[in-house]
């Protein structure tokens, strides 16, 4: 259908998030990957049933004992300074990204990336490295080149993170921090007609009304990461507009409660069960978020292969709960409290963190917990204050990133205990089994026995409870109706935009 | 009426300056020199007058003279001791033996405090009396002294008129039993016809209570009737000192014979055919940059080169004293 | 006798204050003949301004009313001119000065524009030739170096100058009228004796009337023709100043004159001069004014009638308004 | 000897009687006061008597004013009612107010009346300070304050005071200056008063009226400061405040109107009253119209 | 000319002031820079943190920091920001501009309009519009300016969709100069106009108050007695000195135009300083708050001189020096 395509025409995508630069080799974050996933190309993309599809890669093949990857790009594909992609790049990339991104465990086996020619790149494994895949798609495995990047300077703070030479369909035109992104068709992209659209124009909008607004009003075409129920409603039913939560399955981004597991009382499992109990995932999901979000059971997302249905679900329960709590020996008092607890939120996303919080501070007095609720003027000083393991409770949002082992393992590996590091094991879980479980995972390649592994891991978890999961993060994208192809895999618009075109020009 | 003769003040060579507002980052700082060398003496029971023009540094000679305001330079003698000297305790306590009366009777009375404690105020600060009925009788009687009644004791200064106002302050400053009081324009900003009473009040309390007052004015009239010896100063020096019939029978300085050609007189009538002819001209020189010589050469009709270059200096001349080098006779 | 050039019938002000409306001014009636001096004499608020500025159209409104009364310049009722005729005759017929030489000038403009404003707006002139006026008449009123104080701000100017720049802007115009309030009170006495001095020079040369408003009793001795003798917004008493100063009927002219220390008044035994006569108590806040005679409650020669009625002024050429004179000369 | 007195004598009112009756004939003020009796009464119950929770979920989310019985003015995101939160959370944002502004007033006249009265180097190093704190914009000033040192009610206040005594120190400082100067501080100087005596006795009470009225208006100001705080989402949430209502509600505004604007009602007129009483005590007390 | 060098000279110092002020205000404060920076990139190991605190100069002491600090400003180098890896100066200098835009029209259309209603008023003290400009100035004043702004976007999003509400230009908008002047002009109506109510309120109040304060004075009344025409005597001799209280506060009101801008531009997502600031607070990119602060301060240094010169040029009494 190609043929029908009218390519031409620009496009306006409002975010909320403000990326620092545009470099997703070093940077994690939507923010970034939005623009970053247009500026550079990946070696694949990820279709919406988890299947890997070529990109700059024509093809890949995993070696039978699972410790290389071989990889061969396509051909004539250039940078935006007209400077071929060769293998070196690919090596130079994937060693950048596993010296630099904060997901360590993406390639952390991978041991050297021989380049036999210009086009083939073999990646070699020091262990079975099953999440390899999914790592070289999307945003998280940006492929730079390595004439610019690789002059020496530091790559955290090299000045082409914010001018960039890509590899992606759009070249940059401008980037005004914290403001607005301007980016340009790259004529020689390695994909021949694409992308369709002539220009995107990423605008950081501080306020959300604001961007639905402008949504309406025809002023922004796209507005993805949109997780406020009532926005998401009033944009579903606005005209012309289509509202989807497609395309955010690979992210998995999990809103959670976190226990501090090493602090009285909440080093008691039972606690930590009864204040489970205490919560009504259904009307937070219902209520709260108007049924846009969905209830999340465990700690790998729902919608991926390898979630385990049987997990307990800590359906609301408070005779149970109270029950808990007088078997842990927590006696109510004249007032009927039992305890205070305290409970954080990250800041800046109402809805799904602060609401919550607050609907925890009228909701656990029912089993005799009085609660605080601690709020964190910025992202820094609650991050602060949970990397430092100053905290009781804490609503917090971490991603999957599609594979376990990026995204899931980092939360209840011991070894991941790590001070001062948000996004680690905070809660300070340690489980020896749990360990084991997660290391033979991580490297097992056959897809029936890593699931039955991760089947424990998640039966685990669920019952001790270092975290209570509660929903997925509802992420949708609102989008002018006449735009086609919308990225539909697991990335969302943190996947190229080259083949989506306007059917009809606004 | 005792004419004693010992001065209860003597002020020598008092002098005040202002610091001026630097013309630049760097500029050195300037002064204006208000007061230059003034001397006079009050004899106990009498009435010392000073006037000039506005700006010619009466009053600030006045508050320098009971320190509130700080003198430059120069010894205040009161009864012997020098004012000027004393420590901020013993001037307070000094305090009771020399008062002051304002010009303006509207701002010298707090309007926020009623005129009794306005009035006792004094007694209070210089723990004159007993405490309580004691001080409420002096008030009484104090009210009394200047022609106001007992039952406006509570009222704020708002409720008086001008004249009463000036009777409260009078009542104010003589609260301590002084010796000394300093009157600055008491009169000036009233209308004649409260003048009159506020002078003849003045006048009384001279003669019942033995007051000496150091009497500010710029109305030859006004000194005329109440000052026994009069100094008349131009630009912060004294040009004429002398008692009072002297110098309204025959001045000396020219400055002064003009300040008597200009006085009001019900006896020069136009229908006379009576023309001013004025001999002075203009305004006085500015007091921030007085010319070398006599202040008042400027305006002088009789100035002569020796005026401009050479500056008199006070010395007796018939009954007073005059600072000009070509004195009129 | 000739015709008066002001005549001033039956005035009547009132103002809105809050204690309801008083009357400031209650019946004023004079002449004022061509190049003759009247003199206005009164304690302070018994009126004297108003008056100068009901002839001049400037009583503020609010909270002002003028409620009755007749002007006639020239014979013409000034009432019944249009507004702009009205504006015509400020400043070109009649002028005024007044007594705060100090605000009595427009901060923000120099003194040679506010002069040439005026005659900018009375005659038709170019602008050039109006600055060239403001400067000759800046030198007819004494001013030293005249041109270069054209340019000069009011704040770089002494009282006595600006008072002088007030009367050049007085007479730009050569007005027939010339009102000045309290033209001396604020300045020093030599500087007093200059500006009368200057006034009498310009009555005789450009032959205005003036009409000086004072409470100095020495100054009308020395410039009037006449005097009005003004008390809690009326006229008491009226007559040539040698009538009033050497032979005042009404009992507040005679303390008026008694209570002023004047020089060249004999001495007493002692050297010092007599104690000096008194009015007692204060004029009387118009709100307070009562039925009959205002000054009834300080007046030494109070009966009951004084209390009852309102004396009215009487007499014609020496006029008063006082039960007990009336009685007597009756 | 004594003066005869005019017959029908001046009835003796003092100057604050005085003040007071001007006040009762401003209407504008007279309505202020009834405004903000009726607002600390509704306070006063909202904080002292009512025992309702302003965080309770009493309802479904957003509902709209009246939607049921027992939620007038409708309920917030949360589903918490409004009018609850109006009553409770008026006590904070008054109190934020208040203390702010008695902060204000206390260092602003300390610094001000020593300025004023000493002037000279003292004048000028105080004075210097005062620019210091007044070239910086307040309300920024007052975010990096309240955000450094964590939001709490008490941090709000005290950053609020902080950024807001220059202009109190101003006025104090001009009206010691001009009082200073005049004769009843010299006539009090000449009867062997003290310093002390002198600047608390008798300027004080003198400079008061203008300084009443800022006060008053710095209220005001205080109020709105503290909204525009919260509004930015630093205002302290554990304490339900008008700001706070305001600003958690902000970006629901599209779909629900009501929890902004009724809350942004309060205190508009709060504030409304605090600043027609403010004017209506300046008119009271500015002697211009009082002469006449 | 002396007095406008020590107008600067001072000027100079007090900025340096105000930003030793709030370089140790921000470092003394609790939370660690270094940890915020790691944040950022996701999260990050001790020894990152060592790196990164090595990196932007957080291991040295605090004065030693101070000292570079100060020496960079000097030199025009306001740091680099953490969270973009940017030259402050330029961040900042990008922002200016639709900051200065907005308070500038704001403080324009409060005046202009402030003060012509205040003039007004002025001439009929008791009239209804001295009532009305009494009310409005109340009104104006007391409501939050954030909350006039949501007010103004649900009016003019929802109800009566005429006027854009966010941003400072369409984001699609690609065109002439002329056409880009007139897209800004119409996105900059809502925030200024939001912005001005307030000081609107303030400027016709005080114009009102001015105004009868000077029409009372005697030298109107002499203007009066020259016979100048009643229009003239109020727009020419009593406008002319009722401006200077106008002045005054004008200059005043600068660092409030700022603190106002803040919300405002929040709201309405207008893309300047202020929401840079509010943007690095939340982040702690305390070099660009820094940054901020100190040209902020300097706006209204710069504001005060200004004023102080206009003031100058109006009124010709302070204007002489060696005043008498
Ligand atoms: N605080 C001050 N600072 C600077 N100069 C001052 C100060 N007080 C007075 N002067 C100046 O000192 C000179 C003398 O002032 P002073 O008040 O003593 O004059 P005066 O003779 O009392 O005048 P007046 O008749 O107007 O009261 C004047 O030129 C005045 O401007
Ligand atoms: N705007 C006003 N509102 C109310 N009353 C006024 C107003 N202007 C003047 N008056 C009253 O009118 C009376 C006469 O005032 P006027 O100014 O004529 O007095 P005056 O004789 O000129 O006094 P002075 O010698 O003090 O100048 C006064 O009692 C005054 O209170
Ligand atoms: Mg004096
Ligand atoms: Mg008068």
């Amino acid at each position: 259908h190609a043929q029908d395509i009218e390519p031409g025409g620009s496009v306006v995508v409002v975010s909320t998030q403000a990326p620092r630069h545009l470099n997703p080799a070093v940077q994690s974050g939507i923010a970034t990957a939005v623009p970053g996933t247009q500026i550079f190309a990946s070696l694949l993309k990820y279709d919406e049933n988890w299947q890997p599809q070529p990109y700059l890669a024509e093809s890949w093949d995993v070696a039978e004992d699972g410790l290389s990857v071989t990889i061969t790009l396509v051909e004539g594909a250039t940078f935006h300074d007209g400077e071929p992609i060769t293998s070196e790049d690919v090596r130079f990339s994937i060693m950048t990204v596993r010296d630099n991104h904060p997901f360590q465990t993406m390639f952390e086996p991978v041991s050297d990336v021989e380049t036999p020619d210009e086009r083939t790149a073999v990646i070699k494994l020091s262990k079975p490295h099953p999440a390899l895949l999914l790592a070289m798609s999307g945003a998280l495995l940006p492929i730079i080149p390595e004439h610019v990047y690789g002059d020496g300077q530091d790559v955290q703070v090299h000045p082409a993170n914010s001018a960039p030479v890509g590899s992606g369909p759009f070249r940059l035109v401008e980037f005004d921090p914290g403001r607005q992104i301007t980016l340009e068709r790259y004529e020689d992209f390695f994909i021949e007609g694409r992308p369709y659209l002539d220009r995107i124009v990423i605008r950081i909008v501080s306020d959300p009304s604001s961007m639905v607004l402008a949504l309406e009003a025809g002023e922004a075409d796209i507005l993805p990461f949109l997780t406020a129920s009532q926005d998401i409603r009033r944009l579903e039913s606005g005209e012309g507009l289509a509202v989807t939560n497609r395309g955010y399955e690979g992210i998995g981004a999990i809103n959670w409660l976190a226990f501090n597991t090493n602090k009285a009382p909440l080093d008691d499992i039972r606690v930590r069960q009864a204040i489970a109990y205490a919560i009504d995932r259904d009307f937070i999901v219902n209520a709260l978020h108007r049924g846009v979000s969905a209830p999340q059971r465990g700690p790998i997302v729902e919608s991926n292969p390898l979630f385990n249905e049987n997990v307990e679900a800590y359906d609301l329960d408070l005779e149970k709960a109270t029950a808990l709590l007088d078997e842990a020996g927590h006696a109510p008092d004249a007032n009927g409290t039992r305890f205070t607890l305290t409970v954080d939120y990250l800041p800046g996303t109402g809805e799904q963190q602060q609401n919550i919080a607050e609907y925890l501070r009228s909701q656990l007095p029912k089993i005799g917990i009085a609660v605080e609720v601690r709020a964190s003027p910025d992202f820094p000083t609650w991050s602060q204050r949970i990397s430092s393991f100053d905290f009781d409770l804490t609503m917090d949002m971490v991603f999957n990133w599609g594979d376990p082992v990026i995204g899931v393992h980092r939360t209840y590996l011991s070894s991941n205990i790590r001070e001062g590091v948000i996004w680690s094991n905070t809660q300070q879980y340690s489980n020896d089994r749990v360990d084991e479980l997660l290391e033979e995972a991580a490297v097992e390649n056959d897809p029936e026995r890593r699931k039955a592994l991760y089947d424990e891991f998640q039966t685990i978890v669920t019952d001790e409870l270092p975290v209570y999961n509660i929903n997925l993060i509802p992420y949708h994208t609102a989008y002018d109706e006449r735009l086609g192809n919308m990225p539909e895999g697991i990335w969302g618009l943190m996947q190229s935009m080259d083949e989506v075109y306007w059917i009809e020009q606004p | 009426m005792s004419a004693s003769t010992k001065p209860l003040l003597e002020v020598r060579d008092l002098a005040v300056r202002f610091e001026l507002p630097k013309a630049g980052l760097f500029a050195p700082k300037r002064h204006f020199h208000a007061v230059r060398g003034v001397s006079f003496a009050v004899p106990q029971g009498r009435t010392l007058g000073i006037v000039g023009e506005s700006g010619s540094g009466k009053t600030t000679t006045a508050m320098a003279a009971i320190r509130l305001r700080p003198a430059d330079g120069g010894q205040v003698l009161l009864d012997g001791r020098d004012i000027l000297k004393l420590t901020q305790d013993e001037l307070r306590r000094a305090r009771r033996d020399f008062q002051i009366v304002f010009q303006d009777p509207y701002s010298s009375l707090n309007p926020r405090e009623r005129v009794g404690s306005i009035v006792r105020e004094p007694l209070d600060l210089m723990k004159v009396g007993e405490p309580g009925e004691e001080r409420n009788e002096r008030v009484r009687e104090l009210f009394s002294l200047v022609g106001l009644r007992d039952d406006q004791i509570a009222l704020f200064p708002h409720q008086f008129s001008g004249g009463q106002r000036q009777r409260v302050s009078i009542a104010r400053a003589l609260a301590t039993n002084p010796r000394l009081v300093v009157c600055d324009e008491p009169v000036s900003a009233l209308d004649v016809a409260i003048q009159a009473q506020i002078l003849n009040l003045l006048r009384r309390l001279q003669d019942e209570l033995g007051l000496s007052y150091l009497f500010i004015s710029h109305d030859l009239g006004v000194v005329q009737f109440i000052c026994d010896e009069i100094a008349v100063m131009y630009l912060g020096r004294i040009v004429e000192y002398a008692p009072r019939a002297d110098l309204f029978r025959t001045p000396r300085h020219p400055y002064t014979a003009s300040l008597l050609a200009a006085a009001p007189s019900l006896s020069r009538r136009k229908s006379a055919g009576y023309r001013r002819v004025s001999a002075v001209r203009g305004d006085p020189p500015s007091p921030f940059n007085i010319p070398p010589g006599c202040a008042f050469a400027s305006r002088c009709p009789n100035a002569q080169t020796r005026c401009r270059e050479e500056e008199p200096v006070l010395r007796q001349f018939g009954e007073g004293r005059v600072a000009c080098h070509f004195p009129l006779d | 006798m000739s015709e008066p050039l002001l005549k001033v019938d039956d005035l009547r002000v009132e103002f809105d204050t809050r204690h309801g409306r008083v009357t400031a001014l209650d019946g004023v009636s004079f002449d004022l003949m061509p190049a003759e001096t009247l003199g206005i004499v009164g304690e302070s608020g018994c009126g004297k301004s108003i008056t100068a500025l009901s002839l001049m159209g400037l009583i503020p409104s609010p909270p002002g009313h003028v409620t009755g009364g007749r002007i006639e310049f020239e014979g013409n009722d000034i009432a019944a001119m249009t507004k702009r005729r009205q504006r015509q005759m400020r400043g070109h017929d009649i002028a005024m000065i007044f007594q705060e030489p100090m605000t009595s000038l427009n901060p923000v403009f120099t003194i040679g524009d506010q002069i040439a404003e005026a005659i900018l707006l009375h005659q038709d002139v170019s602008r050039g030739e109006a600055r060239n006026r403001s400067i000759e008449l800046l030198k007819t009123v004494g001013m030293p170096e005249a041109e270069r104080r054209a340019r000069a701000f009011p704040h770089e100017l002494s009282g006595g100058m600006r008072q002088r720049v007030m009367i050049a802007m007085a007479i730009s115009c050569r007005p027939r009228i010339l009102i000045a309030d309290e033209p001396t009170t604020a300045l020093d006495v030599t500087v007093q004796a200059q500006i009368f001095e200057l006034m009498r020079g310009i009555q005789e040369e450009f032959g205005v009337a003036i009409m000086l408003i004072t409470h100095d009793m020495g100054a009308i001795a020395e410039m009037a023709d006449r005097v009005a003798v003004m008390y809690a917004g009326r006229i008491i008493e009226e007559g040539d100043a040698d009538e009033i100063l050497d032979n005042p009927l009404h009992p507040y002219t005679r303390g008026l004159i008694g209570c002023i220390p004047l020089l060249g008044k004999e001495a007493r035994d002692d050297g010092r001069p007599p104690k000096l006569a008194e009015i007692p108590g204060v004029v009387p806040p118009l709100h307070l004014l009562g039925q009959g005679c205002s000054f009834a409650d300080r007046c030494p020669l109070v009966h009951d009638r004084c209390h009852r009625e309102k004396p009215l002024l009487t007499g014609s050429t020496h006029c008063v308004a006082c039960h007990a004179t009336q009685m007597e000369a009756a | 000897m004594s003066v005869q007195e005019t017959r029908r004598a001046i009835k003796p009112v003092s100057p604050l009687r005085e003040a007071a009756q001007m006040f009762c004939r401003n209407r504008p003020a007279i309505f202020g006061t009834v405004l903000l009796s009726l607002i600390v009464a509704a306070v006063f119950y909202g904080t002292f008597i009512s025992g309702a929770d302003p965080y309770e979920i009493v309802w479904a989310p957003q509902a709209f004013p009246g939607e049921a019985e027992n939620i007038p003015l409708g309920t917030d995101y949360m589903g918490r009612d409004i009018l609850t939160g109006l009553l409770k959370g008026g006590g904070p944002t008054i109190a934020v107010g208040l203390s702010a502004a008695l902060i204000t007033v206390v260092i602003g006249i300390s610094v001000g009346a020593m300025a004023g009265y000493f002037g000279g180097w003292a004048d000028n190093a105080l004075m210097r300070f005062t620019e210091f704190f007044q070239v910086l914009p307040a309300l920024l000033f007052a975010m990096v304050l309240v955000t450094l040192f964590s939001p709490t009610l008490t941090t709000i206040a005290i950053a609020i005071g902080i950024v807001s005594w220059p202009q109190t120190a101003r006025l104090t400082r001009a009206e010691f200056l001009r009082i200073r100067n005049l004769e009843y501080v010299t006539a009090a100087r000449a009867v062997g008063a003290g310093n002390n005596r002198i600047i608390w006795r008798v300027i004080l009470p003198n400079a008061l009226p203008p300084l009443i009225v800022s006060a008053t208006l710095t209220i005001g100001v205080a109020i709105l400061f503290e909204a525009g705080l919260s509004f930015l989402g630093l205002g302290d949430p554990n304490t339900m405040s008008w700001g706070l209502m305001i600003g958690a509600n902000r970006s629901y505004l599209l779909d629900a109107w009501w929890p902004v604007t009724f809350p942004g009602l309060a205190i508009f007129l709060t504030v409304l009253a605090v600043s027609l009483i403010g004017d209506g005590l300046n008119d009271a007390f500015n002697p211009k119209l009082r002469q006449r | 000319m002396v007095y406008l060098l020590r107008r600067l000279a001072f000027g100079v110092l007090l900025l340096a002031g105000v930003v030793i002020l709030n370089f140790l205000l921000i470092r003394l404060a609790p939370g660690d820079p270094a940890a915020v920076i790691a944040g950022e990139m996701g999260g990050a190991s001790q020894e990152v943190l060592a790196s990164i605190r090595e990196r932007y100069g957080l291991d040295k002491p605090l004065l030693v920091q101070l000292g570079i600090y100060l020496s960079n400003v000097v030199r025009g180098d306001l740091g680099e920001s953490y969270f973009f890896n940017r030259p402050v100066i330029d961040l900042i200098l990008s922002r200016l501009g639709p900051t200065i835009l907005l308070v500038m029209a704001a403080q324009l259309l409060a005046i202009v309009l402030g003060v012509f209603m205040g003039v007004l008023a002025s001439l009929k003290p008791q009239g209804f519009l001295s009532g009305f400009v009494a009310v409005i100035s109340t009104v104006g004043y007391a409501a939050p300016v954030f909350w006039t702004g949501m007010m103004l976007t649900i009016l003019f999003a929802s109800i009566f969709p005429i006027l854009p509400v966010e941003g400072m230009s369409s984001a699609r908008f690609r065109g002439g100069t002329f056409d880009y002047i007139l897209n800004v002009a119409r996105h900059l109506i809502l925030p200024a106009t939001t912005l001005g109510i307030i000081f609107l309120a303030q400027y016709a109040r005080l114009a009102r108050a001015a105004m009868i304060d000077v029409l009372g004075a005697d030298y109107v009344r002499t203007a009066r007695a020259k016979g100048v025409p009643e229009s003239r005597v109020v727009f020419k001799h009593a406008l002319r000195n009722a401006v200077l209280p106008i002045l005054t506060v004008a200059g005043l009101q600068f660092g409030n135009l700022i603190s106002g801008a803040l919300l405002v531009e929040t709201v309405f997502n207008w893309p300047g300083m202020g929401r840079l600031a509010f943007d690095s607070i939340l982040r702690r990119d305390y070099p660009v708050l820094l940054g901020v602060l100190f040209f902020s301060a300097m706006m209204v240094v710069l504001a005060n001189i200004l004023t102080d010169l206009s003031y100058r040029l109006a009124d010709p009494r302070i204007n002489t020096e060696g005043r008498s």
